[in-house]
């Protein structure tokens, strides 16, 4: 058990050291990527079954017992970011076979990209407050690596603003870790369960919550701590942005969803009205800055803001539903949106740019290119019966079970927004002819090159599409998930067998 | 308007082409003769209710209702589809794009044959956006004309503003129900009306079923969707996509139908809708045009009539949607074989082809008469039926009239000028070699004229079969409908007559009034179109100016906000948590202690206040050596080391590094700032609060004791703190390593010098400059 | 660059700075030191060395590259856990083995904490020296 | 004692905030250096100040004899140092690239990424 819960970080820091090692000689590196890859997605799978087996895993690095090591536990919530990290770790090793060139490969980019999904897995996996900080910072600098790997003008700019203010969430973080340690005694998850909820002392509660939003806010992007995604979501190859967006906000959004059902005690109102407040404008502030947006790439860096908001959003709300909506919102967000930021690089690749105004023609000679595009963005606008839409369904039905209706209203706004968004990149990549020619057609690339670019995409929007079209195992899922968040019982049980929960 | 010809030498069918058209020909004809023979079933046994669950979790079923409302749609849907898609393959035969047209239509197909048969309120939706994306694709087929994409955009975008309005009106209204179920939710009425959410769920339903519909003021979307190929027109725009609206409120009519704001907002939304489409239409030249704005006005009667508690006013329009069904496709359809021949839709450009084009005429004048609802045709027993309907709402009888005569009489004008004037008067010259079009375009609009025709000298096929079963289905309770085309000398005939003579008033006149009409239009200010456009721009101008202010670009602003953010929420929480007491601590400290305080004090002071570069670095030293000082006088000598080791070695690094930034401090505003002070204050303050506030808790710590008590026993190790870094904890520490060492390796390969510009592999990212 | 004297100097001084740190990793765990000091010391040494003669002199004087040196210390450190994992142990579970135990003491211990620790030292002192190296190098 | 603590970190952080808010990439590389040796200290302080007894077993026994200082926010300090290291150092690089390559480390004019409206808007 315990090798289990480590491999999902220890094969891909292992692999990334290889391949860091390999670097020079890029065949070599890649090849060690892809077969990480494929056994992270392997480990994932077996953890995923398990959960679905035996309820919440844990284990105890060093044999050291609870609260007192440091814990790994999965789990529906863990098993299913896991499954995602492993997912979305694959599809874009596959597509940078194709997409990253040879310079970034020698200054180490398959070793980065293996040691930014440790970071990640690490992060799902811990139950211990200070080796998630950990785990942050080993996925942090990986993606500073990622972000600045090439060392292009633009890159440095945004790379800049990345690190700075990633830099400010990070101390924030220490910090309020720090202070949750010094005033309940453990870092285990699991036990800050029962020790936060018998603190007496309600400003502490209070600011040091708000310190945890701030940071996790940073990394999750909320209004209005979001100014570093956009500064810096385009700079990268598109492969970088493509995990960067499927993933690392992600973790923040992951990080908030344990932080307020796990550690802080469920009443605890003054969060969920924050965290409300934060979504909501979230969501708003998203997908407007995406409209006044025409690169495909910011469009879609705006679009991963809003999506944010929808997913704070369930948590928020606080209720059963709410919670499955987030989740299901997250699984369906990161394997729609990763998709579409892969879309967009072969997009560029097929005609040159990725500003709308000097591209077009994909419609025409690119049928697959355009099909594969169409589901994801239109899932992503949250049309049935795609994916998007149950998750839209769930969160917009949860608030207005709690009579929230303005909440609802906006969620439909923002839905509506990303349409216009959605369906501008469409008409202006994919309809409108090219300006300046004609855009390639896929079949004019090599065909492993095909594969490479084609083989992610077609198993992301199969995977949309079967949620979108046979949703209630996962609806399930989530639910029993959400469940478990609620009443975190079974979860500190697992971790705290002495303490029976 | 855009014309579109596909004639002459024809490439050969590929298979691709021929398994789509086949599917697209076989599903709607399978779907007919299935409905067919559930006719009788229906019409004598309860509603027929099957279906698969889908999604329990949210109560969502994959489930169908057939009774006689459903029938009737789903019958013109497969019907009339069929004959579309004929007509579409012969009409498209040979576009390059042709299988992508066949798999839209046939996704559109099966959109409206769901949304018609749904028996679950989430899966109407569902089905409902799927219609909505497939008129997408279908208005914007021609996708290289900015227009058609214009067109595609804004019917998108009105219709799917509307669907969001309408999920929401559907999720509350189930939520009222307790079900989504249409069987459960179609028998609460009561308990819909009385609760305190009926109006909004009413409004919100309304505004899905006007947008899809075209009610003003979302009307425009409709003529401008004539962007798309002819047989999308006539099926989408006339006969199906623009009747969902219709349909919904049909089936909503026994939950939500009956109130007051029902009656008045239908019967108002509906006859202002006809009457100003009406005219609209007078003041078009393209065919397909007049035809697309008449469509409009055929909604709005529909919904006018639905506005009604009269069963006869229901019947009217049931019987008004298979009439306009029929002439509408029919008409559509001749004006693309007249477009497809002679090139043109232009009225001004087009005459005499009555000789050229005998059967597409005799055709046109059948749909014609239907439309302007001449004896024996079914369209003379619509109207007839319709001013009887008008006359019994019981709401606003004369107004409801007077706009049923205004806008049927200048139906009467339009049918005689689409269905007439092309092919009368003097053939132009260019279009002397016009030929009849080939049998395959003809037919379809042959059949669907003589469907009105036949159904209008025997009305009764379709009185029980059809019309009886939907009145009652749509009322809720059981209803018979008598058709016939001679009811005697009454009010409805007088109206009838009135009807015809202002009709031809209209249709003689017309070049008059066109003239009259673009002249208001110019003097007008703007029409909805181009208020859609200023709207549109309007709405991006806010974008870029909100996302100016909010993504500006300049790092120390966005650094600022968060750090503003971070301090009024730290207070905000403190106020909302009530405050603590500070019992502040000021225990002694050794002259050592305060000694190494000071220094941590003034190296921060110095740092922020010092302009060069090395001054800072070297207050910074100062600074580090004292907080290794804190950390040796209180019990961490581990730290200490470690602490004075690192910052050494990392101001050494900097120091090291300043040579290469020559510039460093030539940088703008190094004077005070005292706006970035106050925040920096603000932070500090808000910090040094959370920390007081945590440590006016005692820290009871397991932890703690744990470790020192297992130290040497079971890790041997007398180093608590090592023994933590290595065994207790061992995974924090090797987390740590891979930090350090990424970050070494990232910054080589920042620093590096540019490699040699190496073999270009897949794309190379160039820089955005 | 600098004089002789100092040069040489350093040279001796890098020496039993080296050996120092190897002291404070060896003692670590029982008394303040451990793989991270000794790993900054060691590193402090090289710098130091760097500043006295030249990067290129103390990278030879390093061997191998920092970059490797760090890798194979984090490697290191991931080896530590396989033993736990033959004996059934989750990862970074401690194992010792004493030798030559009597009375009172245990005798002198080989661990695959000690291991882990011995990787922390190479792998501080690798990265440590690549970004130094790096930073000044370029 | 802790209070006197808090406060010296209160200066650092504000003093930290101050440099980081400022346009030059080094003066916010300084503020960050004296960040996070505040959230060094913060963690310190949470975790209880006790004087001068460092968390050592004396040899030959089980278990220390008086109350020590706490060792485990010795020990996480000890892994923020190291990281904060690693970043620092990392971003030090980053300063130093962009300069070579943008010519500046005046973070107001580095506007590559996000282009001021006049030259980047449709």
């Amino acid at each position: 058990m315990g090798w289990l819960l480590a491999l999902p970080f220890l094969l891909p820091i292992a692999t990334g050291l290889f391949a860091l090692g390999a670097r020079r000689k890029p065949r070599r590196a890649r090849t060690i990527s892809l077969l990480g890859c494929v056994g992270l997605f392997v480990i994932v799978v077996i953890i995923f079954v398990r959960v679905i087996d035996e309820g919440t895993i844990a284990a105890q690095m060093g044999n050291w017992p609870a609260p007192f090591g440091i814990t790994l536990v999965a789990d529906r919530l863990s098993a299913i970011m896991l499954l995602l990290a492993g997912l979305v770790g694959l599809a874009v090793a596959i597509f940078a076979q194709a997409d990253v060139d040879l310079r970034r490969e020698v200054l180490g980019f398959q070793g980065f990209y293996q040691l930014l999904l440790a970071g990640v897995c690490g992060s799902f996996v811990t139950g211990d407050l200070f080796n998630l900080y950990v785990w942050f910072e080993v996925m942090l600098i990986a993606s500073f690596a990622l972000l600045i790997l090439g060392g292009e003008r633009a890159q440095l700019d945004g790379g800049i603003k990345y690190v700075a203010l990633n830099l400010v969430s990070t101390l924030f973080m220490l910090m309020a870790i720090g202070m949750v340690y010094g005033l309940t005694g453990t870092l285990n998850l699991a036990a800050l369960h029962t020790a936060l909820a018998q603190v007496e002392q309600p400003a502490a509660l209070h600011m040091l919550a708000v310190l945890l939003i701030v940071a996790f806010g940073i990394k999750a992007a909320l209004f209005p701590l979001y100014f570093w995604l956009p500064a810096s979501y385009h700079v990268p190859p598109v492969a970088v942005t493509a995990v960067f967006a499927g993933l690392l906000t992600k973790v923040g959004v992951y990080a908030l969803i344990r932080t307020f059902t796990l550690i802080f005690p469920a009443d605890f109102s003054f969060a969920h009205d924050l965290l409300l407040i934060a979504a909501l404008l979230t969501m708003l502030s998203g997908v407007i800055g995406a409209a006044s947006q025409y690169e495909f790439r910011k469009i879609l860096a705006f679009h991963i803001i809003s999506q944010i908001g929808f997913l704070v959003l369930g948590l928020a709300l606080f209720s059963p539903l709410a919670l499955a909506g987030s989740i299901f919102y997250m699984v369906h967000n990161i394997v729609a949106k990763t998709n579409l930021l892969l879309i967009s690089g072969t997009a560029r690749r097929m005609t040159g740019s990725f500003n709308l105004a000097e591209i077009g023609g994909l419609y025409r000679v690119s049928p697959v290119l355009a099909a594969v595009f169409f589901i994801a963005a239109f899932s992503l606008a949250g049309f049935p019966p795609l994916s998007g839409f149950w998750a839209k369904l769930m969160l917009v039905s949860a608030s207005l079970e709690q009579a929230a209706y303005w909440v609802a209203a906006i969620a439909l706004i923002t839905g509506a927004l990303t349409l216009f968004s959605m369906s501008k990149i469409w008409s202006e990549a994919f309809w409108k002819p090219h300006p300046t020619g004609e855009a390639r057609s896929l079949t004019s690339l090599t065909v492993t090159e095909r594969i490479q670019r084609m083989l992610p995409a077609l198993l992301l929007v199969a995977i949309t599409l079967g949620l979108g079209l046979f949703p209630q195992p996962l609806i399930q899922f989530c639910e029993t998930a959400a469940k478990e968040l609620l009443d975190p019982a079974g979860y500190v049980a697992t971790v705290l067998p002495s303490r029976g929960g | 308007m855009d014309t579109e010809v596909h004639s002459g030498d024809q490439p050969p069918t590929g298979w691709g082409e021929r398994i789509w058209s086949l599917a697209l020909l076989a599903f709607p004809l399978g779907v007919t003769l299935w409905l067919l023979s559930l006719i009788g079933p229906v019409r004598e046994h309860a509603p027929l209710v099957f279906g698969v669950s889908w999604i329990p979790s949210l109560g969502v079923e994959l489930n169908f209702l057939i009774d006689g409302l459903s029938l009737l749609f789903g019958l013109l849907v497969s019907g009339v589809g069929f004959f579309v898609a004929l007509y579409a393959k012969f009409y498209l035969r040979g576009h390059p794009l042709i299988q992508r047209f066949f798999f839209y239509l046939f996704l559109f197909m099966l959109g409206m044959l769901g949304l018609v048969l749904a028996g679950n309120l989430i899966t109407l939706f569902v089905f409902w956006e799927i219609t909505t994306i497939a008129s997408y694709l279908l208005i914007g087929f021609n996708h290289e004309k900015a227009s058609a994409r214009r067109s595609a955009l804004q019917a998108l975008l009105i219709t799917a503003v509307g669907g969001l309005a309408l999920l929401a009106g559907l999720l509350l209204l189930g939520m009222i129900v307790g079900s989504y179920n249409f069987v459960e939710v179609l028998a609460a009425k009561d308990k819909v009306h009385s609760h305190a959410l009926y109006l909004p769920i009413l409004i919100l339903v309304l505004i899905g079923a006007f947008t899809k519909s075209a009610q003003l003021p979302f009307h425009f979307w409709l003529p401008n969707a004539m962007a798309a190929p002819t047989p999308v027109s006539a099926y989408l725009h006339s006969a199906t996509m623009v009747k969902a609206g219709i349909y919904l409120l049909a089936r909503m009519y026994p939950v939500l139908g009956g109130s007051e704001a029902w009656l008045l907002t239908l019967n108002i939304v509906g006859a202002v809708t006809a009457v100003i489409a009406a005219i609209l239409a007078m003041r078009q030249t393209d065919l397909k045009l007049a035809l697309a704005y008449t469509t409009v006005v055929a909604l709005g009667i529909l919904i006018m009539f639905l506005g009604s508690e009269a069963s006869v006013a229901i019947a009217a329009a049931i019987t008004f949607i298979l009439v306009h069904s029929f002439y509408k496709a029919a008409l559509f359809m001749v004006v693309g074989i007249i477009d497809h021949q002679t090139g043109t839709r232009e009225l001004t450009a087009l005459g005499g082809l009555g000789r050229r084009l005998p059967i597409t005429f005799a055709i046109a004048a059948a749909a014609g008469f239907s439309m302007a609802g001449f004896p024996p045709f079914l369209g003379f027993i619509g109207k007839e039926l319709k001013y009887e309907g008008a006359l019994a709402i019981a709401e606003e009888p004369t107004f409801v009239a007077w706009a049923a005569v205004f806008a049927n009489a200048l139906m009467v004008a339009i049918a005689a000028t689409v269905a007439l004037r092309p092919f009368w008067g003097r053939l132009p010259e260019k279009l002397q070699s016009v030929r009849e079009a080939p049998p395959g375009l003809w037919i379809s609009p042959l059949v669907m004229a003589l469907l009105g025709l036949t159904f209008g000298l025997a009305p009764a096929l379709i009185a029980d079969t059809l019309v009886g079963p939907a009145v009652t289905a749509t009322m809720g309770r059981e209803e018979s409908v008598s058709l016939k085309l001679w009811h005697g000398i009454n009010l409805p005939l007088v109206m009838s007559i009135t009807t015809f003579a202002l009709g031809a008033l209209a249709f003689y006149l017309q070049p008059q009034i066109r003239t009259l009409l673009n002249r208001i239009a110019n003097w007008l200010p703007a029409n909805s179109d181009t208020q859609w456009d200023r709207g549109l721009d309007l709405f991006k101008r806010g974008a870029a100016l909100h996302t100016r202010h909010i993504q500006h670009g300049i790092l120390k602003h966005y650094l600022a906000a968060v750090f503003a953010v971070a301090s009024v929420l730290l207070l905000w929480g403190l106020m909302r948590s009530g405050g603590f007491d500070m019992a502040v601590n000021w225990e002694r400290l050794t002259v050592k202690e305060w000694a190494a305080m000071a220094l941590v004090f003034a190296g921060s002071l110095v740092a922020i206040c010092t302009r060069t570069p090395l001054t800072a670095i070297c207050s910074l030293g100062g600074m580090g050596v004292g907080i290794a000082l804190i950390f040796l006088f209180f019990g961490a000598p581990d730290v200490a080391i470690t602490q004075l080791l690192v910052e050494t070695l990392f101001l050494v690094l900097v120091a090291l590094t300043l040579h290469r930034l020559p510039h460093a401090t030539e940088v703008s505003g190094t004077g005070f700032r005292f706006v970035d002070a106050l925040l920096a204050v603000s932070v500090g303050t808000t910090v040094s609060l959370t920390i007081l506030a945590v440590l006016q808790q005692p820290l009871i710590s397991p932890t703690k004791e744990y470790f020192e008590l297992a130290a040497v026993p079971e890790a041997f190790g007398r180093n608590i703190v090592n023994v933590i870094l290595v065994d207790f904890r061992a995974l924090d520490t090797f987390g740590e390593v891979v930090v350090v060492l990424v970050a070494a390796v990232g910054a080589a390969a920042l620093l590096r010098r540019k490699l040699k510009p190496s073999v270009p592999h897949g794309d190379t990212q160039e820089e955005q400059t | 660059m600098s004089s002789v004297i100092l040069q040489g100097a350093t040279r001796l001084l890098v020496a039993l700075i080296l050996l120092f740190s190897v002291y404070m990793l060896m003692r670590g765990h029982n008394l303040p030191g451990g793989g991270f000091i000794a790993g900054l010391i060691a590193s402090a040494a090289f710098v130091l060395y760097a500043l006295a003669w030249s990067l290129q002199e103390a990278r030879a004087a390093l061997r191998v590259s920092p970059v490797k040196l760090a890798a194979i210390g984090a490697l290191l450190s991931l080896a530590s856990a396989v033993p736990g994992l033959l004996k059934g142990f989750p990862p970074f579970t401690g194992l010792w083995l004493f030798i030559g135990g009597g009375e009172g003491d245990k005798g002198i211990p080989i661990s695959t904490v000690l291991l882990f620790d011995v990787g922390i030292y190479l792998a501080v002192l690798g990265a440590v020296l690549a970004l130094f190296f790096t930073i000044e190098v370029d | 004692m802790e209070s006197a603590l808090v406060l010296v970190i209160g200066v650092m952080v504000a003093a930290g905030v101050y440099l980081m808010l400022a346009a030059n990439l080094l003066c916010y590389l300084f503020g960050l250096i004296l960040l996070s040796n505040a959230a060094n200290l913060v963690i310190f302080v949470a975790g209880r100040l006790t004087r001068a007894v460092p968390p050592l077993i004396p040899k030959g026994q089980e278990a220390p004899l008086e109350p020590v200082a706490n060792a485990l926010p010795q020990a996480m300090i000890l892994t923020a140092i190291v990281i904060g290291f690693g970043l620092l150092a990392f971003t030090l690089a980053l300063v130093v690239a962009c300069y070579r390559e943008l010519g500046t480390i005046d973070s107001d004019h580095m506007r590559l990424a996000e282009p001021p409206p006049k030259s980047g808007e449709h």
